[in-house]
């Protein structure tokens, strides 16, 4: 009886593997679910909307650099990866903006980002995060119009879908409505403000969007996003590594200013659960691709982007640093990959 | 000392003189395909951009202000580098044969380093004394190889990748350099001088 | 005095890096009849002559020979650093070919094997059996061991008496390997509740020899049975005091020589050195089964127990089959193949080596023979780019990067491979079993290190060549600065006869004179010459 | 005016003072990167380079007076590694010098037919080749570098290049063909037992 076949499947191992990139992509997205739905009990529709978009644009757009790149189109659309840097894209802009900013964002992020590098797993840098960036850069106006949560005054003159359609569409406001009414500051926004004007913490946050310790609405978002991260390092999706590194060193840097002086520096729990943290350090940070690999490398990549992103938020121009601290340490990942490499069997460090 | 602390933060990070002013892009480039090279090439900047940076102080201050010469500073400042860039390039090929053929032509065209012309010009223009005009020379050549040994370990990353042939090489060096470039907008607002 | 790695072996187990919890599927075929069966004769016997590691064995049968079972039928290359090992006539019988044939090889190449026609008589050679061991000094029992053909039946085929050989007083500590960690395979634990006597008797032997301190027999946690037995053989045998069994956690690839010991000691075997240097001896328990019946009984090793399983087999078990019998016997008796069969194995699922048919011989290094379905290959993906998860880092028994290898390797960057220690890759398959993107990462690091190694043998011709050829430009250096000098001695020797005023009318006729001297001289000069190259 | 010519000229006179001691203080002899270059040609000393064996060969691609793709034994592996040495871009192998072997050869002599010249004894580089005037040569086959220098000078044509064979102890596994698609599973699932 002869068992010949293709030369290339007689080596071991003859167990083919269980795990595939499409379960652990899909996985990921299970665990954004509380998080997008926390944000759009806040937010409103408006959530929904640009994820539908940015799903949109960012699948033709794979399928067409699919298509020119000449890779099977089918097997790489439903490794799901284009989706989940639409969502995260998506949940990082402003509920109401106009629906181009999430085509020129998904042109930054799957043609620039990510196929001209080769496509999956090839990237260098996170393209949800590129994405962000871009925009964030061209279009400040855009990227600023903020929404208020709902439980404060204001959120009581939010559009509803269809008016939430029709803004993100035509780019205007229904007749009733001005940006100036609607639109407002994020809680990291006031934060470094009122810093920089040299007022106390306590009267900073006498402002009605901040909530218990994070921004209202805010830090229970960033509560089902940890929730939803914690869940996929309970399914070892991801590791620990980074999460709690970014986690820890916030804490850690942070606590030393708190304790000297609590009246002109935040409490650390408040750098962690306002902005876009909690969902970097569960769902962006850890992106496999553009991280490091190796256990040690990856708690100082946490480390670099905690550090950076505080650096940013304390000293910079942007109020958040998130993005730009992702991208840094993607930057910066194959160098500490090199320099972290793990100690063979039986050979000396 | 805040002050110099500003300057190296400037230097290094806000005003990083590749991926925020846009000098120097010939070696980074150039010297980036591999980190090894790349690491040479940013000792080598180190010791060239500090020392030339304080020798043109001094040229500056001690001989063309005296003079009155101060529209030659541009030619001295040229002087000076090359000199700088010729001991290096000695002392290099004595020290390290072969990473002085791995930098090859970029090490005689750190004369050319548009950074290290810019930083002795910018000084003048600042009006740093020696200590900072040192210390700015240090930071700038500190920013660019840390971005130069970074760009290197990407490129090594990316030479691997299954990039479009048309994207191949320079082309996807650039559009990185370009992104990177983009993340360094993040400083932007840090330690404004 | 000063710690020894081995002071605490065994007192409390430690970890090594990585490692997979796999379902292990034994009971299919280690619950079946007890003491395993027989095979019965075939009708042809094929016996590579490279069974084991190192150099091909010299036959020393002819064709149309009669040989009796037990004979020897080649003998260890006499040439080398890494003599072989003696291969011996399963049965009694007529040889009728030494020809190359297929063996169980990845190449699918074939190699020289001696072909044994069985005379049904069985008859054995006269076998030297020895009443007491414990008057074998370790030369003696060396050189049975040799004469018994003895290799490592852990999978590994290093000829036993070279490693003994190695030992001498150097180590305190035998570790018997009983851990049997990879899937499917069962034929140690089988040896463990046949024959407990036979592996306590074994290692007292060892212990006698070497002067060894202490026997570990490690098993893994579930083999209650092994363990009930062993612990009943060491009491009959009274070796309470220096044997002890100890059984370590399930977890792939714990059975691997360096990860045991990892496991036991807590110390790493330094990169590039054997465990003697940390006063360690492991051996497989069949290896020591099979020390034991060639020394006592001076019976060499023409048989083995092998696992035939699998879901693709209808009645899967261990069989006792002899060295050289074809693998469709095998199956044959194990009730032929199921419907579903898609791929046959030698060895377990995770290391073992796929078949191209099933006509290839059983040797020496055949713990298993593993027939899978297509339920158990099929993959549901098919391969995807890295995607840089780190599974495999954090599986990794050895400590490496194998995603980055597996880059660094695609893009035939074969320098940069030792620095990444591709050495010290056990070639396990932990990363390719739970790579998401189903890479093939082993056969990636099977053709690293075979390139590695070509390239290194091509350096090292490279260094050869180069030397020649420079000791070659010397000689030829110095043999032209021979003939000037030989010359100008002649020039000079003319010139001193003739004053200087007409010099130049002597080198007129000195010319004219050495014109008439070369014709003359032609054919001697050529011949000189061509002497000289060749010399 | 005049001062500015002054100073510079002094400038330059004391910088050119500086540069001429550390050229004497830093001086280099032999060439180090010769023997880092000569390390990774073959060394079959086969000459098809156009130089007389590989350590000219290495000195002239460390004089950049060759380029690094003369080498055909040597072929795209040693032109990928010269190339990284010397931080240069990889370039295809000169068509002009011969093309890269598959698989290496050695010579050997058909002894029926040898004649005794001692030709190819004079011509091998690497004295790979025994044997006596007037009497049958023979190649060491372990010693031959598959130079081919000794096949032009011998008169009766009895030297051959035959590729080493490929058995089980030199095989090695080769590189994994990649399955991209579902339909490829397929297949190979589909390829039934014969």
């Amino acid at each position: 009886m002869n068992f010949s076949r293709g030369f290339n499947n007689m080596g071991s191992p003859h167990l083919p593997p269980e795990n595939t990139v499409g379960k652990i992509m899909l996985q990921v997205l299970l665990a954004l679910l509380p998080g997008i739905a926390a944000m759009t009990w806040f937010f409103g529709a408006g959530i929904l909307i640009q994820i539908a978009l940015s799903v949109l644009f960012a699948v033709s757009l794979e399928w067409a650099m699919l298509k020119l790149h000449g890779k099977p189109v089918r097997l790489f659309l439903s490794d799901y990866s284009a989706v989940i840097t639409a969502i995260l894209f998506a949940l990082c802009i402003p509920p109401l903006a106009p629906w181009w900013i999430s085509l020129i964002g998904m042109i930054a992020a799957i043609v620039v980002a990510k196929h001209l590098y080769g496509g999956l797993g090839q990237n260098v840098f996170n393209p949800a995060m590129v994405a962000y960036v871009v925009v964030l850069i061209a279009f400040p106006l855009e990227l600023t119009r903020w929404l208020p949560p709902r439980g404060l005054a204001e959120a009581e003159l939010l559009p509803g879908l269809l008016q939430s359609l029709q803004t993100i569409f035509s780019g205007h406001l229904p007749v009733n409505l001005s940006w100036d009414a609607i639109t407002q500051a994020t809680p990291l926004d006031l934060l470094k403000d009122g810093v920089e004007q040299n007022r106390m913490i306590s009267e900073i946050r006498r402002a009605p969007v901040f909530g218990n310790y994070g921004g209202r609405g805010w830090e229970w978002i960033a509560n089902f996003y940890a929730l939803g991260g914690i869940w996929l390092i309970w399914r070892r999706v991801i590791s620990w590594h980074i999460p709690v590194a970014i986690i820890a060193s916030v804490i850690i840097l942070t606590l030393p200013a708190w304790l000297y002086d609590p009246s002109s520096n935040p409490i650390p729990l408040e750098h962690i659960f306002s902005g876009a943290l909690v969902l970097g350090a569960f769902f962006i940070a850890t992106d496999p691709v553009t991280g490091c690999a190796s256990r040690r490398g990856k708690l100082i990549f946490g480390l670099g982007v905690a550090l950076l992103t505080l650096t940013i938020r304390l000293w910079g121009g942007y109020p958040d640093g998130v993005a730009f601290a992702v991208l840094l340490m993607n930057m910066f990942a194959p160098l500490i990959d090199r320099y972290t490499r793990p100690r063979a069997y039986g050979k000396p460090r | 000392m805040s002050e110099y602390l500003l300057i190296l933060v400037s230097t290094v990070l806000a005003n990083n003189f590749v991926l925020v002013r846009f000098l120097g892009l010939c070696p980074f480039m150039g010297v980036s395909n591999k980190v090894e090279g790349a690491i040479g090439m940013a000792i080598a900047t180190a010791f060239v951009l500090t020392l030339s940076s304080a020798s043109s102080y001094l040229v500056y201050t001690w001989l063309l202000v005296p003079f009155d010469l101060t529209y030659l500073s541009t030619l001295s400042f040229i002087l000076v580098i090359a000199v700088m860039v010729q001991l290096t390039e000695m002392i290099m090929h004595k020290t390290s044969p072969l990473l002085y053929r791995v930098l090859g032509i970029f090490l005689p065209l750190i004369t050319t380093n548009c950074a290290v012309l810019g930083v002795a010009l910018l000084n003048v223009q600042e009006h740093h004394n020696l200590l900072q005009s040192a210390l700015y020379g240090f930071g700038a050549a500190t920013g660019f190889g840390l971005v130069l040994v970074a760009f290197a370990a990407v490129r090594e990353k990316v030479a691997m990748a299954d990039v479009p042939v048309h994207f191949k090489g320079a082309a996807i060096g650039l559009v990185t350099a370009g992104l990177m470039s983009l993340a360094f907008m993040g400083f932007s607002g840090l330690a404004n001088l | 005095m000063a710690q020894r790695p081995t002071d605490n072996i065994g007192k409390y187990l430690h970890n090594f890096p990585g490692g997979l919890k796999l379902r292990h599927h034994k009971a299919l075929s280690c619950c079946k009849p007890l003491p395993a069966r027989y095979l019965p004769l075939s009708t042809e016997y094929c016996i590579p002559v490279s069974q084991h590691l190192g150099q091909p064995a010299e036959v020393v049968v002819s064709v149309g020979q009669q040989v009796k079972k037990g004979q020897a039928l080649s003998t260890p290359g006499k040439t080398g650093n890494a003599p072989g090992a003696f291969v011996h006539a399963p049965t009694s019988g007529e040889i009728t070919a030494i020809e190359k044939r297929p063996v169980p090889h990845p190449s699918g190449l074939n190699s020289l094997c001696i072909v044994l026609q069985p005379d049904g008589k069985d008859r054995w050679v006269e076998l030297e059996p020895v009443d007491d061991y414990r008057k074998l000094d370790c030369d003696e029992l060396i050189q049975r061991v040799q004469a018994a053909g003895i290799v490592g039946l852990g999978g590994a085929v290093f000829p036993t008496d070279i490693k003994l050989q190695g030992t001498s007083c150097l180590i305190n500590t035998l570790i018997l390997n009983g851990v049997e960690c990879e899937p499917y395979i069962s034929c140690d634990e089988t040896l463990m509740k046949q024959a407990p006597g036979k592996i306590i008797e074994g290692a007292l032997i060892l212990c006698h020899v070497f002067k060894i301190e202490k026997v570990i027999i490690a098993i893994e946690d579930p083999m209650d049975v092994c363990n009930l037995e062993l612990e009943q053989s060491i009491s009959e045998f009274n070796a309470g005091d220096c044997v002890e069994v100890i059984r370590v956690p399930m977890l792939y690839p714990e059975g691997g020589e360096r990860q045991l010991i990892q496991v036991l000691s807590g110390h790493e075997v330094p990169a590039g050195q054997l465990p003697i240097s940390l006063g360690i001896l492991v051996q497989n328990v069949a290896t020591v089964a099979a020390i034991r019946d060639a020394v006592i009984d001076g019976i060499p090793l023409i048989e083995r127990l092998v696992t035939v399983t699998g879901a693709g087999i209808r009645e899967p078990q261990n069989v006792h089959a002899r060295i050289g019998t074809p693998i469709a016997d095998l199956v044959d008796f194990c009730g032929g193949y199921t419907a579903g069969i898609a791929r046959l194995v030698m060895g377990g699922p995770l290391m073992g080596l796929g078949l191209r048919n099933d006509q290839l011989p059983i040797i020496k290094a055949s713990n298993c023979v593993l027939a899978l379905t297509h339920a158990d290959i099929t993959s549901t993906q098919p391969e995807m780019p890295c995607i840089n998860c780190g599974n495999c880092v954090s599986v990794c028994p050895a400590g490496l990067l194998p995603q980055t290898l597996q880059t660094v390797i695609r893009a035939e960057n074969f320098e940069a491979l030792e620095s990444l220690n591709l050495d010290a890759c056990i070639e396990c398959g932990c990363c390719d079993y739970v790579c998401p993107s189903h890479i093939p990462l082993v056969d990636y690091f099977r053709y690293g290190k075979g390139e590695q190694r070509a390239q290194a043998k091509e350096k090292q011709e490279s260094d050869i060549a180069r030397l020649r050829f420079e000791r070659r430009e010397q000689r030829l250096e110095k043999q032209q600065a021979e003939r000037l000098a030989r010359h100008q001695r002649r020039k000079r020797a003319l010139a001193g006869s003739s004053s200087k005023k007409d010099s130049v009318a002597a080198a007129i006729a000195r010319a004219k004179a050495r014109k008439q001297v070369l014709a003359a001289n032609q054919p001697d000069t050529n011949s000189e010459t061509g002497k000289g190259e060749n010399s | 005016m005049t001062a500015a010519v002054i100073i510079l000229t002094l400038l330059a006179l004391i910088f050119g003072l500086a540069l001429g001691y550390a050229a004497i203080r830093f001086r280099i002899e032999g060439n180090p990167v010769a023997d880092e270059i000569e390390a990774i040609l073959p060394q079959t000393q086969c000459a098809q380079c156009g130089y007389p064996g590989c350590r000219p060969y290495a000195e002239a691609i460390a004089a950049e007076e060759a380029e690094i793709n003369r080498c055909p034994p040597g072929g795209e592996a040693g032109i990928k590694q010269l190339a990284e040495l010397l931080g240069k871009d990889i370039i295809p192998l000169d068509a002009d010098v011969g093309i890269e072997k598959a698989l290496p050869e050695v010579a050997i002599i058909h002894e029926d037919v040898c004649i005794g010249c001692t030709k190819c004894i004079q011509a091998c580089p690497v004295d790979a080749i025994l044997g006596a005037a007037k009497q049958m040569h023979t190649v060491i086959a372990t010693e031959c570098t598959g130079c081919e220098l000794c096949i032009p000078p011998c008169p009766v044509d009895c030297i051959d290049m035959i590729p080493t064979k490929i058995d089980i102890t030199n095989w090695h596994w080769g590189k994994p063909i990649p399955i991209t698609t579902i339909s490829e599973i397929a297949d190979t699932r589909g390829e039934e037992v014969a």
